[in-house]
């Protein structure tokens, strides 16, 4: 797990975490990156988050992952800092020996990131600063598992 | 002798990312009350504890929780991560 | 889509795939890798294809994940003739303005293509060749969508 | 005169890739009927249907689909793709 405010590149650390597994069948990645406001405009994606905490988080998220699905390998890469529109943000990937419980884990630790790894959004504009607020839809994403 | 720190729109309500406090509280709320009580900047930022999430020693906890033996507090918004 | 006897860099592709979008936030990628035998002994994967259905039946599975999901982009990658183990088999991406979308997409497109694409899996070991038989999971998993 | 394809095992019993059928068969199980007649290594091939999947014109159908205006036919295992 990296928690960085470098820029990081999503095609090689997702090669290279696919290349690493030598039992897996299945590997899935996803990848979020900073979209643009409806009509353009956005300036960055401020990303504020609590260090030592979001550590602490993220591991706790992979180890319950772990702990539910046959997982050979998990990845988590979070950026903070300000991001400009079309930067990655984060990825996560996973590496089972079958495609469901690949698919189950990237999506089991992509809802818990949402709501309970401690990463804030704020949208710059030339109008201001936005936090952005916490879908109910995230967290009703939670419920699932 | 407690560490509290603030993240988010609730850092830039009270207008600081941490400070030490001096409390007596017992409960998490027990701290909250007390912090509403000094400043307007803080009574605005605690307005609504059902928009505020805390963290007792980098753990997500309630507002009932107890602050007993805890060196760390944190308050913010719902996490908008990922 | 492509589909090719040639290896391909599953990370380029990603990659190249990610950085393509202009307004998407979710990226979703999927990787199948040929997994030895439990024990070892697995010298290929042969995959025999039907050439020019193949296409079809791609070009129509995602045409059907694009007409369900709010779906910017997506691509299929899938290869034949033998592989040994570790190579990359296939890799499917989907591009969404939400993770949702990409989540359900990829795996809706990779569920087709286990059953539904004319691909057939052939075990190449010391002790001869074998085929690999269809399984009931990967039928049931038709039926959840 | 309708072309016929075989593919993985199928291919592999009855020892061809594909070849072109006269046959006056109008569904797809009047043709298997009639190749099934033919010699041993098309009986087993065929014997049991139900394991088999058709492809007319290059999408799939049933063993009761109409032949009519079809030029190519496919008979293969279930597909074990991705």
């Amino acid at each position: 797990m990296r928690v960085q405010e470098a820029p990081f590149d999503f095609g090689a650390e997702a090669g290279r975490f696919a290349a690493a597994q030598d039992s897996a069948g299945a590997v899935v990645t996803f990848t979020g990156i900073v979209r643009d406001l409806p009509g353009g405009g956005l300036r960055a994606m401020e990303i504020e988050h609590y260090p030592g905490m979001t550590e602490r988080a993220i591991a706790a998220i992979e180890a319950e992952a772990v702990s539910r699905w046959n997982l050979l390998d998990s990845l988590v890469i979070h950026r903070f800092g300000a991001l400009p529109p079309g930067d990655v943000i984060m990825m996560v990937a996973t590496a089972a020996p079958h495609r469901a419980d690949a698919f189950a884990a990237a999506e089991f630790l992509m809802d818990y990131l949402k709501s309970r790894a401690p990463f804030w959004k704020k949208e710059i504009t030339a109008e201001g600063a936005e936090w952005v607020a916490a879908r109910e839809e995230d967290e009703d994403a939670l419920r699932r598992w | 002798m407690i560490e509290v720190l603030y993240f988010a729109w609730v850092r830039e309500r009270i207008g600081i990312p941490r400070e030490t406090v001096e409390t007596g509280a017992k409960t998490v709320a027990g701290l909250v009350d007390e912090l509403r009580a000094r400043e307007e900047r803080y009574a605005a930022a605690f307005a609504d504890t059902s928009a505020l999430r805390v963290a007792l020693d980098q753990e997500l906890a309630d507002f009932d929780a107890s602050l007993k033996g805890v060196r760390e507090v944190a308050f913010f918004p719902p996490m908008t991560g990922g």
